[in-house]
């Protein structure tokens, strides 16, 4: 029963937060709300028995992500000059409710194979061992280290002053 | 048929002039020896002069007239062609051999003094070469597609020779003209080789004869080839309606025109219609046509001629006057009777150039009004021209006579409506031949320059030529050369000689030509008459014939350049740039348009693009929803 | 009514098409970033669920979540750095104005 | 397997371009040198494929000196040559042609390593287009060839070159996108780009329900714009007038037979039954090629823009041979390929050097000019000749067996008429060469040419040469017939003889 009960707040949350991203004027608060949706996506990490998940979603996305966001509001002053809409505002939302519409009717007319087994409870450790272990997803990791490494030059090069 | 053995020195006969012009183009020419290129050239065609007097009695010596040599394969595609260059030795290709080779020596003789000191010395006589070995080989060919080469080859010659002085524009604008002319009749003969081809899968002439006897060739297609192949011959042998072209050929140097309207070129025409007789034997209609244009055209050519103030122009009408006797000869009579007039035509055509040319050499002009009263001062000149306008009149004994009685008799009896223009002609050509001789020669000279007599090396061929002109129509006084070239009855010379003029015919010839001769005298010596109150009295008809019937305005004015090059090509022209062009530029502007349109869809707007991925996206889930 | 794998994917879908308009419909460049990250955000929530629900005892979403989040925080950042790179050169990061390579 | 003499041949001048390109620091002298070694070998070794080429009965339809070695094997495309009797004259041609061009771009100064690099790669397309037996490799082959023409045009042309250039490579694509159409549908009707399987096994090779009738108009629609026939004429003029004079005797020599050589190879050989279906519509646009080409010839006054009108009136008579379907007919449209090779050829390259010594190039300023380059006038006049077809030039003979062969031909319904309708080509065409020949050469001369060069040592030599192939062809055309039959008797029984 608590888990419905957090399962819901923490999806009026969350969406509240998105829909004042899209649609605050300025652009500081939307950033403030995004911080706030990823919180509450990291709420329905836990909700989902995905604790190590929620601990990066807040390490990573509340913590790395939403200060560079921030701090790229700073550099280019856009709080001054906040957040419009282009010229296909209507079409787009008509776009986005129609996609909404369907992929709702996808979600609900799909037959889903769930399974009613229990999840697993710590799965930290488990993680650690499909990522690290064994037949497991070293490689990938491996590719993410040279990626994020990549991203620092990349990044550096390309706001660098001349 | 008889194998004649050795065959090389046949083929020589025309190879010899060929390799003359071969040496002279390209080793004379560039050491710059201008006598040598006369030698080799008048060598030449003396070896072939030899050579074809050698054919001439071997083939006299043959019972059947035709020898036969072997042939060479030209043009040979599997089954579908079969072209063999072989020879025809028969007494046509040795008479015509004779005409061609005497004809041409003496010319290029004569032309040593007429050509001397021009520039163009050397392609003179490599030309003369080259003419005199097409028109050898043309008589000599045994195929009708080979024929047709020398036959081009012939009117090439004449080209270049006619636009010899390639310089003045007249002379280049009337090569031209001779050239194209000439090739609107080749397009029939063309047709007619086409017909023939498509017919019989053969062009070998002995073949076509074979089969046109037998009838397998026959009916219209028969007529239509033979008319095919007279209007090649009306556009060589300068026939009406393709007759313009020959007078303003004497652009050329005259003895080129001596030998363009004696032996080579314009003869060409008559000896194909005699090559290809046996196809118009069969077709009626095809010898009324020979015949009727060939009437029309001596009398119509003969008018012409008595108005023109130039010399050579005179003798040009006169040549096309007497082409139209030969081609009535041919139609109302036969081989022999056209060729015999061809043979001494020859002859006093070719003096009465060459003395035109002396005259011209003399005086610098080939205009009769600023001549006059050369008798005395180029007596040789004045005797020879003499002579031979006697002969073309045909005044007995003179070689015209034979052979012009021939023609008049054979039409009174076949088609006396063209005997009658024959017979009228006979009075103009006298009319307008001793206008000459008394313009030229008689009365005062009216001229600037001090003239005199032409050099040697100008007169002898001159007077080998009188000799002909009066001796050799006397082959035919016993019958000789009718037997030759087909049948006909022997008798002894002095029957022949004295009982031609008791027909009653020749003497009837005899008063018309005398009677021309006799106005000329009273016009242009006696002047009882005056010419200028003639002129003024007839003034329409002086226009007319002064501007020869309006032919050239005709044909270059109105047809060629006011209705097909102005008109018609260039309105393709135009059609072409703008129509089929321009259809072009404007589908490629149009896509370009289409484009610039087009283009605007893409706005740039990375998120109008997304929201269409959205939208596709949308699209393809529906449909799979719906069809799966 | 006890939750159910249903309950998340339509959230996803929400929080997705959410994304989705603001990525498509505004013009700063930092928003479209931002609304990217939500549909990341959105995205994860499935892949989650879908790891809890169909195969509770294998973790398979959680790992491809994690590139998922590693991906964004790359993407993230070279977009930012892209984003002040033009800022710097054209004083704007209005999208409909940024057309250069337009044509 | 036998040496290689085709690969070498197609090969040599792309080696010649490549070490042109890649060796850093060549002297425009060397280059030219370069370019001459590398388009004289692939003549004599093409030279010795003549003499050596089986001219017997039992060599009909065999193709000679073949090669193959697979190239795509997953759809059976191979490398795949060979020549003969229809393309072994072609291939002469080209590689005559080709070493000729290097001689004739000798006083070519612009960027010169590049330039003869690009004469050399096109020399090799040509090369390849006529060798192939494969029909991929055939089309490679032939779309190869835009590039350098493409740049030859553009760089070193004149005028409106960027236009005709332009022009030129849109018709050319346009042509041949759908005669790639032709040949997928071709592939997959019957499984095989094999050209000779193609032959043999004819229509019965077709396996799918694809009408043929289309395939046959792809085909012959790429072929169409080469060759050119109306109305897809008009990039040709525009190429002709601004190209280089080398290129516009390649594009007149060699490149638009390229057009004929495919209608007789792949049209013919390969659909005979839908050619014969359509040949009376095709004879009709060769009588509107011929007539109305030399119509149109007769009102130009570019000197360069005339030769070029001619060749379309003169690719006239190569589709009146090809659709009368005649042996003698098909036969006349290979000799006609090859002597207004030649003859076309000779004509663009003297009057290159009219335009590049006089450096006027309309023709009513010009005149009198046989005064001051006699030697110029004597070559172009017997050019003028042979494209008038005049006994003794191999014009004569080509047309003459055109002609005769079409009009004897009765393979195809109302042939006659459209032949006799062609022969007023022949007028127009001594009108429209006296024409030209008179303007530019006779009359009075101009005393602003009177110090014009006549032509150079090399500029006569390879004229010469010109000259000499073309009386040689002239007065001994077996030379040519008895290889040309071999290659064309076994396409000529498809239609019955």
């Amino acid at each position: 029963m608590g888990l419905e009960i957090a399962f819901w707040v923490l999806t009026v949350v969350a969406v509240a937060a998105a829909l004042a991203v899209v649609s605050l004027h300025n652009i500081f608060r939307a950033a403030l709300a995004l911080i706030l949706c990823f919180l509450a996506v990291a709420g329905l990490f836990v909700t989902l028995s995905a604790d190590f998940l929620a601990a990066i979603q807040v390490l990573i996305y509340v913590g790395a992500v939403a200060v560079l966001i921030i701090l790229a509001i700073m550099l280019t002053r856009e709080v001054q000059r906040g957040s419009f809409s282009n010229r296909f505002n209507a079409p787009v939302l008509l776009s986005a409710i129609l996609f909404l519409g369907v992929a709702v009717f996808a979600v609900m007319a799909t037959s889903w194979p769930v399974v009613t087994l229990p999840p697993l409870e710590a799965t930290t450790t488990a993680l650690g061992s499909e990522l690290f272990g064994e037949g497991g997803y070293i490689l990938p990791v491996e590719i993410s280290a040279l990626l994020l490494l990549v991203v620092i030059i990349g990044a550096i090069t390309l706001v660098r002053e001349k | 048929m008889e194998v004649i053995s050795p065959s090389g020195p046949v083929w020589l006969i025309f190879l010899l002039p060929l390799i003359a012009f071969a040496v002279i183009f390209l080793l004379i020419k560039p050491l710059n020896k201008p006598k040598l290129a006369s030698f080799i050239s008048i060598i030449a065609v003396l070896g072939s002069l030899a050579l074809s007097t050698w054919l001439l009695f071997s083939l006299l010596s043959s019972p059947e007239h035709e020898l036969t040599v072997p042939s060479l394969n030209w043009l040979v595609v599997g089954g579908a062609i079969n072209i063999q260059f072989g020879l025809i030795l028969d007494s046509l290709t040795v008479v015509m051999l004779m005409v061609v080779t005497v004809v041409s020596l003496l010319v290029q003789i004569y032309s040593q003094g007429y050509m001397r000191g021009d520039p163009g010395y050397h392609r003179y006589f490599a030309l003369m070469s080259l003419f005199t070995a097409s028109m050898l080989g043309l008589v000599m060919a045994s195929d009708l597609l080979v024929l047709f080469v020398f036959w081009e080859l012939v009117g090439l010659c004449s080209y270049l020779l006619i636009g010899f002085w390639f310089q003045r524009p007249a002379a280049a604008n009337a090569a031209k003209k001779a050239f194209i002319v000439t090739r609107f009749g080749d397009l029939g003969f063309l047709a007619a080789i086409l017909v023939l081809f498509s017919q019989t899968g053969t062009l070998d002439i002995a073949q076509l004869h074979g089969l046109a006897a037998a009838g397998v060739l026959g009916g219209a297609v028969l007529t239509w080839v033979a008319i095919g192949i007279f209007l090649g011959a009306v556009g060589k042998s300068g026939q009406f309606p393709l007759h313009v072209w020959l007078p303003d050929a004497m652009e050329g140097p005259t003895p080129v025109s001596a030998l363009i309207h004696a032996a080579t070129m314009v003869a060409a025409g008559v000896f194909l219609v005699a090559r290809m007789y046996p196809l118009f034997e069969h077709s009626p209609t095809a010898l009324l046509t020979v015949a009727t244009i060939g009437g029309v055209t001596a009398i119509f050519a003969a008018t012409m001629a008595m108005v023109m103030t130039d010399i050579k122009r005179v003798l040009a009408y006169s040549t096309i006057s007497q082409l139209g006797y030969m081609m009535l000869g041919l139609g109302v009579g036969g081989i022999t009777i056209g060729i015999f007039h061809l043979f001494n035509h020859a002859f006093f055509k070719a003096l009465l150039f060459l003395s035109a040319g002396s005259v011209n050499h003399a005086t610098g002009t080939f205009d009769m009004r600023r001549m006059g009263g050369l008798k005395r001062i180029m007596p040789w000149t004045y005797a020879t021209f003499l002579v031979a306008s006697l002969s073309i009149v045909g005044i007995w004994p003179l070689a015209g006579f034979w052979s012009k009685e021939e023609i008049l008799a054979t039409s009174l009896e076949s088609q006396p409506l063209l005997f009658y223009l024959a017979l009228i002609t006979v009075f103009l050509t006298a009319f307008y031949m001793f206008r000459i001789v008394f313009l030229t020669f008689g009365g005062q000279y009216r001229g600037d320059t001090k003239p005199h007599e032409s050099s040697r090396v100008m007169v002898i061929p001159m007077v080998v030529l009188a000799v002909l002109a009066v001796g050799s129509g006397w082959v035919n006084v016993t019958g000789g050369f009718d037997q030759f070239l087909g049948h006909g009855e022997g008798h002894s010379f002095a029957q022949g000689f004295f009982g031609a003029l008791a027909h009653p015919l020749a003497w009837l010839s005899q008063v018309f030509a005398a009677g021309g001769i006799f106005l000329a005298y009273a016009i242009y010596s006696a002047r009882w008459l005056s010419a200028e109150r003639i002129r003024r009295r007839f003034f329409p008809v002086y226009k007319l014939l002064s501007n020869k019937y309006w032919f050239d305005e005709l044909y270059e004015n109105i047809l060629v350049r006011g209705i097909l090059l102005n008109r018609f090509f260039a309105g393709l022209k135009f059609f072409d740039s703008r129509g089929v062009d321009g259809a072009v530029n404007r589908i490629a502007d149009t896509v370009v348009t289409v484009g610039q349109t087009s283009r605007k869809v893409q706005t740039g707007q990375l998120q109008l693009y997304g929201m269409f991925i959205v939208l596709g996206i949308l699209a393809i889930i529906l449909a799979m929803y719906f069809t799966g | 009514m006890t939750l159910g794998l249903e309950h998340y994917l339509v959230l996803s879908v929400v929080l997705f098409s959410i994304g989705l308009y603001g990525a498509l419909a505004r013009r700063s460049a930092v928003i479209i970033l931002m609304s990217i990250e939500i549909m990341l955000n959105a995205a994860n929530i499935a892949l989650v669920a879908f790891s809890r629900y169909v195969v509770p005892g294998l973790l398979t979403g959680q790992v491809f979540t994690i590139f998922s989040i590693v991906v964004g925080a790359a993407e993230v950042t070279v977009g930012l750095a892209i984003i002040i790179a033009i800022y710097r050169r054209r004083e704007t990061i209005d999208v409909t104005k940024i057309n250069l390579m337009k044509w | 397997m036998e040496f290689s003499y085709l690969s070498l041949i197609i090969f040599l001048p792309l080696a010649g371009a490549l070490v042109i390109a890649l060796t850093p620091g060549l002297s425009a002298r060397l280059v030219r040198y370069i370019a001459a070694i590398f388009t004289l070998v692939p003549l004599v070794v093409s030279l010795v494929l003549f003499a050596l080429f089986d001219r017997s009965s039992d060599a009909a339809g065999v193709m000679q000196f073949e090669e193959i070695m697979s190239w795509i094997p997953a759809i059976d495309a191979n490398y795949h040559l060979g020549v003969d009797g229809l393309s072994l004259p072609l291939v002469l041609l080209t590689t005559l042609i080709g070493f000729l061009v290097v001689l004739i771009s000798w006083k070519v100064g612009l960027r010169v390593r590049q330039y003869f690099a690009w004469l050399l790669l096109l020399e090799t397309s040509i090369l390849g287009v006529f060798c192939s037996l494969d029909l991929l490799l055939f089309f490679f082959f032939w779309e190869v060839e835009i590039i350098p023409m493409y740049f030859l045009i553009v760089i070193w042309g004149s005028g409106r070159k960027e236009y005709s250039a332009i022009k030129y490579v849109v018709y050319t694509l346009f042509g041949s996108a759908l005669m790639l159409a032709g040949i997928l549908s071709l592939y997959f009707a019957t499984g095989s780009f094999n050209m000779i399987e193609l032959s043999q096994g004819g229509l019965a090779m077709i396996q799918s329900i694809l009408p043929i009738a289309p395939i046959f108009f792809l085909l012959l629609a790429g072929f169409a714009v080469k060759l050119p026939v109306f109305p897809f004429h008009t990039w040709l003029p525009d190429a002709h007038t601004d190209a280089p004079t080398a290129v516009s005797v390649v594009l007149a020599g060699t490149l638009i037979k390229m057009g004929g050589y495919g209608m007789i190879r792949i049209c013919l050989g390969i659909l005979p039954e839908v050619a014969r279906d359509f040949a009376p519509l095709l004879l009709a646009l060769a009588v509107v090629n011929v007539v109305y080409g030399a119509a149109v010839t007769l009102k130009q006054t570019d000197i360069k823009r005339l030769i070029a009108y001619s060749s379309i009136s003169h690719m006239g008579f190569v589709l009146l041979g090809v659709f009368a379907l005649g042996e003698l007919s098909i036969t006349g449209a290979g000799l006609q390929m090859f002597s207004h090779g030649i003859i076309t050829g000779l004509l663009f390259a003297v009057a290159g050097i009219v335009m590049h010594n006089t450096g006027e190039r309309t023709i009513g300023k010009l005149g009198g000019l046989a005064k001051q380059m006699p030697v110029v006038a004597a070559i172009f006049i017997i050019g003028s000749l042979g494209a008038m077809a005049v006994p003794s030039t191999s014009g004569f003979v080509a047309e003459v067996s055109v002609f005769l062969g079409a009009f004897s031909s009765d393979a195809v319904w109302g042939v006659r008429i459209f032949t006799a309708i062609c022969l007023i080509g022949v007028i127009l065409a001594a009108a429209y060469v006296l024409w030209l020949v008179q303007r530019v050469f006779f009359g009075p001369a101009r005393g602003k040419f009177d110090g014009v060069a006549d032509a150079s040592k090399l500029e006569k030599a390879y004229c010469a040469v010109f000259v000499a192939v073309i009386f040689l062809v002239g007065i001994y055309p077996a030379i040519l017939t008895d290889v040309l039959k071999t290659g064309i008797a076994p396409i000529a029984n498809l239609f019955g003889g």
